[in-house]
């Protein structure tokens, strides 16, 4: 589904965040990006999301070359990809409903298919109370909750997280991931990027680790991750 | 529409019937144009106050267009200034007079031809010059007998009556004539002046409006920055990002416009007064006229034409230019 | 200054000397002015376009006071229009004529008095009334000897010269006097005419300027309301976000009225050729005169402050309002 | 130090985030503040930090009742409180530096003064090398840290912190705990909210624990902290 060839990614000013990747996530697959913080988790999945072009390398997406996809294409591949944000980037002048169906309305969406999709988005995150609330009214675990809800609302074959659990607590976690988890079981491809350690272990997934912009730990399952690969190096 | 999963369905195609889907495609126009009311709606003060600003902005040159149509009313009163004065050979027949006349009045030149007699032309002169009791001690009537020709507004200008003289002083009743060009001269200089005037200010103000308008849409694109990242996030083209700001740059400038037409209307109202009385004093029948109706319609188009552009301009550098950053 | 906790020392506490402390106020203010400086610098683009739009709307408040002020140079020409017309009694002998000279020209309301005998009249109207040839046929000067009494400015009006004639028909010398005040009060129909829509027209554009500026600096802070909201959370009171804004405010009005003088200044070289050419055909020695130096102050004073107040209305407002909300 | 009695909040819309909370945080005592997505935690410590207003009951810090702090006596109050929020809320537009001075700024803190302090706390954060980045130029752990360092700039007498260690991996985690003990040490008060069972568990501090806007665990150790308390309960 997503691979990676010797791609590398060096930021305006220097900094080396991604170095001579290498990776493959199958079709269908559900896998962790872990690595400390800094080690370029979120430069990697900005580079599926088109949001950062590569230095060097090629990414691919169901075999499409990422380079070869024109800044007027790219709206148009966004739709195929559900985005989870580290900072949930709700607009804060609409509500819940609105944000969570931009995406749908984006495409043209019946109104009445957009009602239905969102709240059973809703529902899956446990907010459907909140449909009609403003983000400003919402905890931090709530927000994040209702960027997940718009991730998930049109059914995107491939779906990538950023720390979606960062402000949540245990149990809703385990919560969001089976939520991933069933889509992962309908055949969407989902990719997340944690630290949380005890939520990888718990789970027997594909975990990716980085470490200063290199892949050191791809393709093991994530029972022989230890703690030292989150060492800081700078 | 999928470019990465060919097999994954898009609503859009739904609907196979081509008639269809254009309906839908107004639809949707029309929904972000209202949307984009709602939008204004949310944000009462703020809206009114830039549309007050695009107001009193487009009623200066509106008023200035009206200054310009009222004098003009005023300016062709003026133009009796142009008047040639011809004076008749001593001893010409009355009925000879009448045929100059009518001779002079088919000229294509001459808007209107007027004859003062000897006597007339010694009692206007009295009453006129306030020499009356002066021209008492007169035993004789010094005067000639005179045509008064008022050229068309073509020949009232300094050049064009000069020819005109030419060409009637060679008919043989005539004596000879005379104009008042250094009055024409002058006059035709203040109009030249009002007319620069007017020019370099009229571009000063739709410069003004123009940059307005700009520079406020582009504000409010730099305050949305944060949606405008989002909406790329999830998927939106440009084109869609760009739809709301250019029917809000429509709608600011069509109620813009309408402000303008009130201040217009106020501004008549009050200097109403003042034109009426000058207008009795001139003793002519000079009517304010206000903006017609067709010239009502025209100022609400331009605004709101003025309101696209302005938009247009702005989002078009500023919504390309804003790119999802950083933050995944 | 510690509120909460008694025993924490303020860093403002080191400098116990008061004068010290006022030094440092003043130098942090100084660095506020300049930081707000660079801030506009920062967005070089933006920031021209708002000041383009302050000094396009202040242009034309500032031609307005150009064009009223050479207008008033124009119609001090137009004044001698309100001349009197003395017609002397028959018989009246040179030593007495010298002697009303001399009373009537010792008359406070008077500006100019001229004497013109009956031969010299008769030449002048002549010339003048292009009735020259005709007048040849008269055996005897018709004319009476005239005084030509021009007032003074404050007598210049319709009621005043009309005062005056009064006064000066009681003269004994004098047969009766004449006043054209048809065409004064035509004048003076049309000057007030101006004047109100001159005035009018002003008033609509400070107006503009002031909504401009309000707006603008309004805007400005909605784009930085995530910067108010984070300097409230750590601490910092109202005036302290407010400052920068308004030195911003006086930095646009500032090169605003720069951009003005500029505007003004390539208008009046527009206008020269026009005027210029006016003057030598009315005869008169107008010269066109721009904005003097203090005028210049005057404006640059001006929009300063119109930019501080702009700033000022908008900040006082909003800063307010803004609270850093939820999302701790 | 921080005396809640009878401190209920209602939000406008009528959503109860605190039902009559009582609690005492001892001065220079360090302490966590847990519960589910919604409990309240945020709602808390925005009471302290003066951003919402109870609707009844009082709040005292250090004996002053913060109900009779007037509006313009709150930023001064500011000053005493170091705050790091769930969004690390830095201003885009300005450097790290300028971003962690602010605080020094604002209290008017001369240049030379300024720039010793801030290249401490950013030490203490691990992010000295990063101190004339943007912040868009920085990775999630990164922000977060530079709002820790912002927080602790001042050396403020109360550190409040929301979820600071939510984008943090494990290691890096315990490092920031280990500032916060430092700064506890001297006599700074803490209080921190999270989720992270296992920060908890790993360290013997106070925990206060919330339940849909009502405290059910005042002043018991972190021992006896069971998982069912994350139950969700919306
Ligand atoms: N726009 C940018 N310009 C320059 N440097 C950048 C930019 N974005 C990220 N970096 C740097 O690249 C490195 C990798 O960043 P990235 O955001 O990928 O880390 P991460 O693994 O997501 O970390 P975290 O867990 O803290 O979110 C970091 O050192 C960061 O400072
Ligand atoms: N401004 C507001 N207006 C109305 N309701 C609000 C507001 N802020 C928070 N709430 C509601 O109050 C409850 C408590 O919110 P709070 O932010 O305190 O939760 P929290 O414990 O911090 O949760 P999280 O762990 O998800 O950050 C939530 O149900 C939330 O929806
Ligand atoms: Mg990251
Ligand atoms: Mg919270």
């Amino acid at each position: 589904m997503i691979r990676f060839e010797e791609v590398t990614k060096i930021y305006p000013g220097g900094q080396q965040a991604l170095n001579r990747v290498n990776f493959h996530l199958q079709p269908g697959e559900m896998a962790f990006l872990t690595g400390h913080s800094g080690a370029g988790k979120s430069t990697l999945l900005k580079l599926i999301a088109m949001m950062e072009r590569p230095t060097s390398g090629q990414v691919f997406i169901n075999g499409h070359n990422l380079n070869k996809i024109t800044k007027k294409q790219v709206p148009f591949a966004r739709r195929d990809i559900g985005m989870i944000f580290q900072n949930h980037r709700l607009l804060m002048d609409r509500s819940v409903f609105n944000n969570v169906a931009l995406p749908l309305i984006i495409e043209g969406y019946h109104l009445s298919d957009i009602k239905r999709r969102v709240a059973a988005a809703l529902d899956k995150v446990g907010l459907l109370a909140k449909i009609n609330n403003m983000p400003n009214t919402l905890s931090g675990g709530e927000l994040q909750r209702v960027g997940i809800a718009r991730a998930i609302v049109n059914k995107p074959p491939l779906l990538l997280a950023d720390e979606p659990t960062g402000n949540l607590d245990p149990h809703l976690s385990m919560e969001i991931l089976k939520v991933f988890e069933d889509l992962n079981s309908v055949g969407v491809a989902v990719m997340i990027a944690t630290h949380d350690l005890g939520l990888i272990a718990r789970m027997k997934y594909h975990t990716f680790t980085l470490r200063q912009g290199q892949m050191i730990h791809d393709g093991l399952s994530s029972s022989d991750l230890r703690e030292s690969e989150f060492e800081p190096v700078i | 529409m999928s470019l990465l999963f060919n097999q994954r369905k898009s609503p859009g195609a739904n609907s196979a019937n081509p008639g269809h889907r254009l309906v839908m495609y107004f639809i949707r126009h029309l929904q972000q144009a209202l949307a984009s009311i709602g939008e204004l709606w949310r944000m009462p003060i703020s809206s009114l106050l830039t549309m007050a600003v695009l107001g009193v902005s487009l009623a200066l040159p509106t008023t200035l267009h009206l200054l310009m149509k009222n004098g003009q009313q005023l300016r062709s009163g003026w133009d009796s200034a142009a008047e040639i004065t011809l004076f008749m050979e001593e001893g010409v027949s009355d009925s000879q007079t009448q045929k100059v006349l009518r001779r002079i009045g088919l000229y294509e030149q001459v808007n209107k031809v007027t004859y003062v007699g000897a006597d007339d032309a010694l009692e206007e002169f009295k009453s006129l010059s306030g020499f009356g009791d002066a021209l008492s001690y007169l035993d004789k009537n010094p005067l000639p007998s005179v045509i008064l020709v008022i050229p068309t507004t073509q020949y009232s200008s300094p050049e064009g009556a000069r020819e005109l003289l030419e060409k009637l002083q060679q008919q043989p009743e005539i004596a000879f004539g005379k104009l008042d060009v250094t009055w024409l001269e002058k006059l035709s200089a203040i109009v030249n002046l009002l007319d620069d005037a007017a020019l370099a200010l009229g571009i000063l103000l739709l410069l003004a409006v123009a940059l307005v308008i700009a520079n406020t849409i582009r504000l409010s694109i730099l305050n949305r920055r944060e949606e405008i990242e989002v909406l790329k996030l999830v998927g939106a083209t440009n084109d869609f990002i760009r739809r709301p700001f250019l029917y809000t740059g429509i709608w600011y400038g069509l109620i813009g416009g309408l402000i303008a037409w009130v201040c217009v209307s106020l501004i008549l109202w009050w200097v109403e007064g003042t034109l009426l009385d000058l207008a009795s004093q001139l003793g002519s029948e000079l009517t304010l006229s206000g903006l017609s109706f067709s010239e009502f319609l025209i100022l609400i188009a331009l605004s709101s034409g003025l309101g696209w552009l302005g938009a247009y301009g702005s989002v078009m550098r500023h919504v390309y230019e804003i790119e999802p950053e950083n933050q995944l």
